[in-house]
């Protein structure tokens, strides 16, 4: 691959070798081998599906390997639980945020290690140390309050600072920043060199390759399960990363392409006063055939808020709708649907996905609820559809009947994208589409989106991405404590913009 | 002055149980009372509360089904440190006779043996038996049962060869007799002993259906004399069935007036029951339905 | 400590203490330390069995046996006083002992073998109502002047009593509340309950949570089914059928959500307060007969639903309002 | 080779419990032959089996109802109550009034059907948790049947009636051609239509269900009231096979069979899946080990041990762990053969 591993001369804190798991129908991990040296920021990278997860699921004992040797500390390494793999010193932050979502924070952050008075818990010190811990990672947020209370972010945060927490030497965090916006990333990378300084390794999952070489020392790429190689990252061009990735070179992803705005008059929906109590100020907009309209905004900013009343998800209390200039009041998603919407929702895990149901079910859904339960549509057309959009998204699966559960979680959130896809809405809101999505099919998906509203679709897409806003969007609501605060439109539209819109 | 009774009651599990509450609350009703009834739904924690909430009431006396034959001794105590008096209905208790005033009622064991020596009449003591038991544990089944051995002991052809639970219903019944059918074959038993006659109604049925005549091929005798079983023996269906006295109420609150009018009540009253043939069923069952 | 947590276990306290206010205006005798005395007594088993039952549901589960383990364990006691001529105090304990035993049995074959709960307790709950009968079908009279002095044990208050076993059951009510918040065993059955996969991900021990889980419902239904025993001085095959459903309900009726992971351990005091509580009302009045008793028990048990359900949606209303 | 691989699609899942069924009958077929036989006489099939899968019906109905509930993530505890109402009222009107028989068919299931409708009520739109509604219909239920016949037996002379209860139609017992023909429908319904798909969408995740545009209230009301229905027609079965409606006792416990029957065939208490037909097989199973536990002449208080005892080996035969256990060691020892 041209570049070649640079000699460690420390020994090395973990060491795998030859590390196979395989599930029914899929080898997930085909003899991987790297190290990770002590006090290094590590990169594991590869595409939806490549097997990140699944190494560290098996790193940490979730899932059981078939073979292979893991040394840690230059010791045998065989954790049986996350918990275990813990007390070894393996510290872990999974994909899907893997907290409790009915304890408070609190519970959270000090389940397992809660301070004790006289043998007992002791709430009052567990609160503090919650606190402390909120801290570190910069948020500042009442821990008493139940987890779901809480945007998908901030229980990422949450879930960040408590693997921080726990005293580990060696940290995981798996694609930790995929829901997080440019200010809690940049607060991240400050503790994670604070930690580094420490001489505690991290491994990182992520698809931005803008992150990895910010922060990390060295890569690892892997792809379909097998290790392709690990690479110094400041010796690695990011071309030459991609197409360690993907197997093949990929066009830069075109930039500020979308500037000629739909003039088309006629508007798809069209909001005035629109809000509710407690959880929306009053937002006017309005939406035209074809264009697509990014949100932006901070953390808690309102913008998933939006999305939900719009599709009727929330029962709104103040203003008016418009639909293709016929004034309408929905009252549940089943009718946003039948008046054309579509909404793919942030948190897939709780309502994106229906994790026992299969790939194909899953993809369907959505256009067998529009038809009626009267109309089925029948098994062939089923296949030929799902097949096309596996196709067309490049999905991994092995086949249909795969519970989606057990897709990785990038893919998931495709076989979701198709969902709304296939039902061709007027207008899809789109919350945070690309999350967990790598680059090959980001772009796959920017490619999508804009010759959809080609052909006379509309999108609201809300992202913490602000590149990718600025590459298709031809115009851009900046929302700020659950208001709207400004709109851009045409060459106004640049990252630059949107952070000083957010900043003011 | 107007009496306040409490009556404290099993449950509803039998239509005979049903009789015997109603019977209860006319009498009461027509004596003027009072009268507080509370449904102890099978439980005999139920029907503590129940006696509880009368001792808290205030209640000039109680009349107590007990679902069970011990674990009243506390709440007994209870009532007496109250000054209220306490009379039983239905069955007797095992616990100190100073509890209570006096006991009014039947007897399982007793029951069990009536049918028991009915049944050795017809077949001159000899007779293969299957038994359909009551529900497993209860403790109406459990007595009848041994009033019914104690009897066939006596004869050395009359013996019990094979007993299940029919959960004292119709359909158990049937289907415990269906499988007796089956597996020892109707030519083999002599006489079918339910303890209800909801049982003896689901055996007759499966008798039926296997092809044989229900009281001829097969004699059956129960217990409870429900409005039911007349028409089912007017039917030729069964042979014999066991009267329990519905109205033990009377007997009761006479007891509970005496003992409150400063009078002696003897510690047990019985009431009578009976055996009822084919011969009067038509009638009966005009009489009942 | 009005927040969205708690808000159902207040609305469940708020409807209790309507139910007894009518009760004290509508008849006489009901209000008073009497019939207080009374509730504490006779819910005491009931309560006790709902306290584990509570843990069984917060993490997740469901105990189908605790009925059968009552009744076994009153066989147990019987059998081991009276046939074996066992001192009761040493009887209590082997039968506390057997019956955490069977629970723990139970939670292993939960965990080992990842069977779901409600049919492995169902299995328990056949298993241990045939053992109780193997013991003994018959009804016997536990009579050992140790176990009656137990039974009349008590503090008299003005005209109530709180006896012996409202005292155990307040012990054992207080035992479960510290167990479930102050200790780490108590936040694990939590997070068990709100999300078991994610738990097993922050470490949580899973299996061995879920085993402990359900020794603790054994341990505390055979202390009821020992409490049972004492109230009575008596053992018989039938007792404590469908208790588990009056449980669940009581554990349900005090806050706590069937998904687990949400509510309170005092949740079950309040349930199986509440359940007492309609049925001395419907004593009280007595002229229902049984189908209406059922009917009336039914009826009331909505409405003490719905009127928790309205006055969370209002105090739901109230709080939008109060922090805009 | 694509024909073979459709084949071996289907869920492996379906195994277990026909297995276990399977095996059971073969042991007690080894142990008593007599326990195999099938005779025919007077115009119908006769012999344990038979009896099995007649006496198993009004389970396996109920079962059929309880499965598409318990699909939807609920549960139904009222069925038993619901099978004693049914019956009641079935039975007064036989013998109050001069309705034809299918009018009171009509009447009694959709009595039922009122009845679920009131539990999804409960369940959908006022947010009562499934064990809890449905318990409050258990508890009452049972008084309005003692309401609706004045808490006594009602028996009837009904010749329709007689023929649900014991005829027979070309050699097959009339109920078993009930059966059959509502397990079909049922799979038609929910299987060549969409309907299926959405109760166990909305079984395995309500809220995303909803944002997908499926109305998860109304379907979840749908179980419950095909749930009630399921019920009525066993009620009517239950009667018919002694000719009595003895409310106090019908339908009791029926319910835990029931649920006991849908787990059996494999589905998951959380909801999600429907298996319609492996639901049939569980049914069959519990009946199989009463019918045995009668005549077999076990002393009544070994019933549930028995019972129990089966039940928990049949599980555990059935559960991952044991079946991973099972392949580990398969490979092993292939893996021993290979190194020989
Ligand atoms: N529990 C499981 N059962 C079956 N297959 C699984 C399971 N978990 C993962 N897989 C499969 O293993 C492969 C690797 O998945 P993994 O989650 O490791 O990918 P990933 O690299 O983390 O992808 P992403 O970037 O999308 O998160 C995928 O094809 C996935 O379908
Ligand atoms: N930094 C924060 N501090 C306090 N509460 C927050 C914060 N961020 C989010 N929340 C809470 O999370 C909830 C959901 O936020 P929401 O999902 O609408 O945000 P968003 O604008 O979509 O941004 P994102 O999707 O990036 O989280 C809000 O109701 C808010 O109470
Ligand atoms: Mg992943
Ligand atoms: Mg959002």
């Amino acid at each position: 691959m041209g570049v070649l591993e640079p000699v460690v001369d420390v020994q090395p804190l973990l060491e795998i070798k030859n590390i196979s798991k395989g599930f029914a129908g899929v080898q997930a991990l085909n003899k991987v081998s790297f190290s990770i040296a002590p006090g290094e920021i590590h990169a594991l990278l590869g595409e939806n599906g490549a097997g990140k997860s699944t190494f560290i699921k098996v790193l940490t004992g979730v899932y059981t390997r078939d073979s292979g040797k893991i040394l840690f500390d230059g010791q045998d390494f065989h954790a049986t639980s996350s918990g275990h793999a813990q007390t070894q010193g393996v510290s872990t932050v999974y994909q899907e945020v893997n907290l409790i979502p009915t304890m408070t924070v609190t519970e959270n952050l000090t389940l397992l290690q809660q301070p004790k008075r006289f043998g007992l818990i002791s709430p009052k010190r567990a609160k503090q140390r919650a606190l402390e811990m909120l801290e570190r990672v910069g948020l500042n947020i009442d821990p008493s309050k139940q987890l779901d209370s809480y945007s998908i972010a901030v229980q990422q945060l949450v879930a960040i600072a408590r693997a921080i927490g726990t005293k580990a030497k060696l940290l995981i965090l798996d694609e930790p920043t995929a829901s997080l916006d440019a200010k809690e990333v940049l607060r991240l990378f400050e503790l994670m060199r604070q930690l580094k300084s420490q001489g505690i390794s991290i491994i990182f999952v992520t698809h931005f390759l803008d992150q990895v070489y910010e922060i990390t020392d060295r890569i690892t790429v892997l792809r379909n399960g097998s290790f392709i190689g690990t690479y110094a990252t400041k010796k690695l061009p990011q071309a030459e990363l991609i197409h360690a990735m993907v197997g093949k070179s990929l066009d830069e992803l075109t930039s500020g392409s979308n500037r000629e705005t739909s003039d088309s008059a006629d508007d798809v929906l069209r909001i005035q006063n629109f809000g509710k109590q407690r959880f929306l100020k009053p937002v006017d907009l309005s939406i035209a055939k074809g264009e697509i309209v990014g949100l932006a905004g901070m953390l808690g900013s309102g913008r998933s808020e939006l999305c939900e009343i719009i599709f009727g998800a929330q029962a709104v209390d103040q203003g008016s709708m418009e639909i293709a200039q016929n004034a309408v009041h929905i009252k549940s998603p089943k009718q946003a649907i039948d008046h054309g919407l579509g909404y793919c929702p942030e948190d897939r895990k709780i309502d994106g996905i229906i994790a026992e149901l299969s790939v194909r079910e899953n993809m369907i859904l959505a256009l067998q609820a529009k038809r009626g339960w009267l109309k089925p549509i029948p098994m062939t057309e089923q296949k030929a559809m799902v097949e096309s959009m596996i196709e067309r998204l490049s999905i991994k699966t092995p086949n249909l009947n795969k519970p989606i559960g057990e897709l990785s979680g990038g893919n998931q959130q495709k076989v979701i994208l198709a969902r709304w896809l296939l039902t061709q809405p007027t207008l899809l809101l789109l919350d945070e589409p690309t999350r967990g999505i790598d680059i090959g099919a980001h772009h796959d998906i920017i490619a999508i989106m804009k010759e959809l509203c080609e052909q006379g679709m509309s999108l609201l897409v809300a992202s913490s991405e602000l590149e990718e806003l600025v590459i298709f969007a031809h115009r851009v609501v900046v929302m700020k404590d659950r208001k709207k605060v400004m709109e851009l439109t045409g060459s106004d539209i640049s990252q630059k913009s949107i952070v000083n819109a957010i900043a003011q | 002055a107007e009496l306040t009774i409490g009556f404290a009651q099993t449950g509803s599990e039998s239509g005979w149980r049903t009789a015997f509450t109603n019977a209860t609350k006319a009498e009461a009703e027509a004596r003027g009372y009072n009268f507080k009834f509370s449904d102890g739904q099978g439980k005999q924690e139920n029907q503590i509360k129940a006696i509880r909430s009368f001792i808290a009431q205030g209640v000039d006396g109680i009349v107590l089904a007990p679902l069970v034959t011990t674990g009243w001794d506390k709440v007994l105590k209870e009532a007496q440190r109250a000054k209220i008096p306490v009379v039983l209905v239905d069955r007797g208790l095992d616990s100190d006779p100073s509890l209570y005033v006096t006991s009014v009622g039947s007897d399982f064991t007793q029951e069990g043996a009536m049918i028991a020596a009915w049944l050795a009449v017809e077949t001159e003591g000899t007779c293969d038996i299957v038994e359909l038991q009551g529900a497993v544990g209860a403790d109406a089944a459990i007595k009848r049962q041994t009033g019914f051995a104690n009897v066939i002991e006596n004869f050395s052809g009359m013996k019990i060869i094979a007993s299940q639970t029919g959960s004292w219903s119709a359909t158990g019944g049937k289907e415990v007799m269906e499988s007796f059918l089956k597996s020892i074959g109707g030519e083999n038993i002599c006489a079918v002993w339910a303890h209800n006659d909801n049982m003896a109604i689901g055996a007759a049925q499966a008798i039926k259906e296997a092809g044989l005549k229900p009281s001829e091929d097969i004699l059956i005798g129960s217990v409870d004399a429900i409005a039911e079983i007349f028409k089912t023996m007017a039917d030729g269906e069964t042979n014999v069935t066991l009267e329990l006295s519905p109205y033990q109420g009377a007997a009761a609150f006479d007891a509970l007036e005496a003992h409150l009018a400063g009078k002696d009540v003897p510690k047990r009253i019985t009431v009578p029951g009976g055996l009822f043939y084919p011969e009067t069923a038509a009638e009966e069952w005009a009489k009942r339905k | 400590m009005l927040n969205e947590r708690t808000l159902p276990l207040i609305s469940a306290i708020i409807v209790l203490l309507l139910l007894y206010g009518f009760g004290s205006i509508a008849y006489q005798g009901f209000f008073g330390l009497r019939l207080a005395g009374y509730l504490l007594t006779d819910n005491a088993f009931i309560i006790v069995t709902a306290v584990g039952m509570a843990f069984v549901i917060l993490s997740g589960g469901i105990d189908l046996s605790v009925g059968s383990m009552i009744a076994f364990v009153c066989a147990l006691m019987a059998l081991l006083v009276v046939k074996f001529q066992i001192h009761p105090v040493v009887a209590i304990a082997i039968s506390v002992c057997v019956g955490t035993l069977f629970g723990t049995v139970m939670g292993l074959v939960i965990a080992i073998f990842k069977i779901q709960p409600f049919i492995v307790t169902l299995a328990g709950m056949f298993l241990f109502r045939g053992l109780g009968y193997v013991i003994n079908t018959q009804q016997v009279k536990i009579d050992h002047p140790f176990m009656s002095s137990l039974s009349e044990f008590g503090i008299i208050i003005g005209q109530g009593e709180l006896n012996f076993v409202a005292i155990i059951m307040i012990l054992f009510l207080a035992l479960g509340v510290i167990i479930s918040r102050y200790t780490r065993f108590g936040h694990n059955v939590y997070a068990i309950g709100g999300d078991a996969q994610s738990a097993a991900l922050i470490g949580v021990n899973v299996p061995w949570t879920t085993v402990k889980v359900y020794a603790l419902s054994g341990f505390y239904s055979s202390v009821a089914g020992v409490l049972f025993a004492v109230a009575t001085g008596s053992a018989y095959p039938e007792i404590g059928i469908a208790v588990e459903l009056d449980a669940i309900a009581a554990v349900v009726l005090g806050g706590t959500l069937l998904t687990g992971g949400v509510g309170y351990v005092f949740g079950a005091f309040i349930g199986g307060m509440t359940f007492g509580v309609i049925q001395q009302l419907i004593n009280f009045d007595g002229t229902l007969n049984a189908a209406s008793t059922r009917i009336v028990i039914g009826a009331l048990l909505l409405l003490f639903i719905l009127l928790q359900k309205i006055i969370l949606v209002w105090a739901k209303k109230f709080s939008a309002k109060g922090s805009d | 080779m694509k024909e073979r691989k459709k084949f071996l699609d289907i869920n492996p899942k379906i195994w277990g419990p026909i297995f276990s069924l399977v095996v059971i009958i073969v042991i007690m077929g080894i142990i008593d032959p007599g326990f195999i036989q099938i005779e025919f006489k007077d115009g119908r099939l006769y012999g344990s089996l038979i009896d099995i899968l007649v006496r198993a019906t009004p389970t396996a109905i109920i079962a059929l109802g309880m499965a598409v509930v318990i699909g939807t993530k609920g549960i139904d505890l009222s069925v038993g109550s619901v099978v004693a109402i049914c019956g009641a009222v079935a039975a007064v009107l036989i013998v109050e009034t001069q309705l034809p028989f299918f009018m009171v068919v009509i009447v009694s299931v959709l009595v039922g059907g009122g009845i679920g409708f009131l539990n999804g009520i409960m369940v959908s739109f006022i947010g009562i948790q499934p064990i809890i509604a449905t318990l409050i219909l258990m508890v009452s239920g049972r008084g309005i049947a003692q309401l609706v016949t004045g808490g006594r037996a009602v028996s009837f002379d009904s010749t329709a009636m007689d023929i649900i209860g014991s005829g027979a139609l070309l050699a097959i017992p009339v109920r078993l051609w009930i059966m059959t023909a509502l397990v079909l429908c049922t799979v038609l319904l929910l299987r060549k239509t969409a309907l299926g798909l959405f109760l166990e969408s909305v079984g395995a995740n309500a809220k995303a269900s909803r944002l997908l545009g499926i109305e998860a209230r109304m379907l979840k009301v749908i179980a419950y009231i095909f749930s009630g229905m399921c019920a009525a027609v066993a009620g009517m079965i239950l009667i018919a096979d002694v000719s009595t409606a003895e409310i106090n006792r019908l339908g009791l416990w029926l319910e835990l069979d029931a649920i006991l029957a849908v787990v059996l065939a494999g589905a998951s208490l959380n909801g999600g899946r429907i298996y319609l037909g492996l639901t049939i097989i569980g049914a069959l199973i519990i009946q199989t080990l009463t019918t045995i536990i009668f005549s077999s002449g076990v002393p009544v208080e070994y019933n549930l041990i028995v019972k129990a005892c089966i039940i928990l080996a049949v599980l555990l035969i059935q559960s991952e762990t044991t079946k991973n256990y099972v392949s580990q060691l398969r490979t092993k020892s292939l893996e021993n053969r290979h190194a020989e």
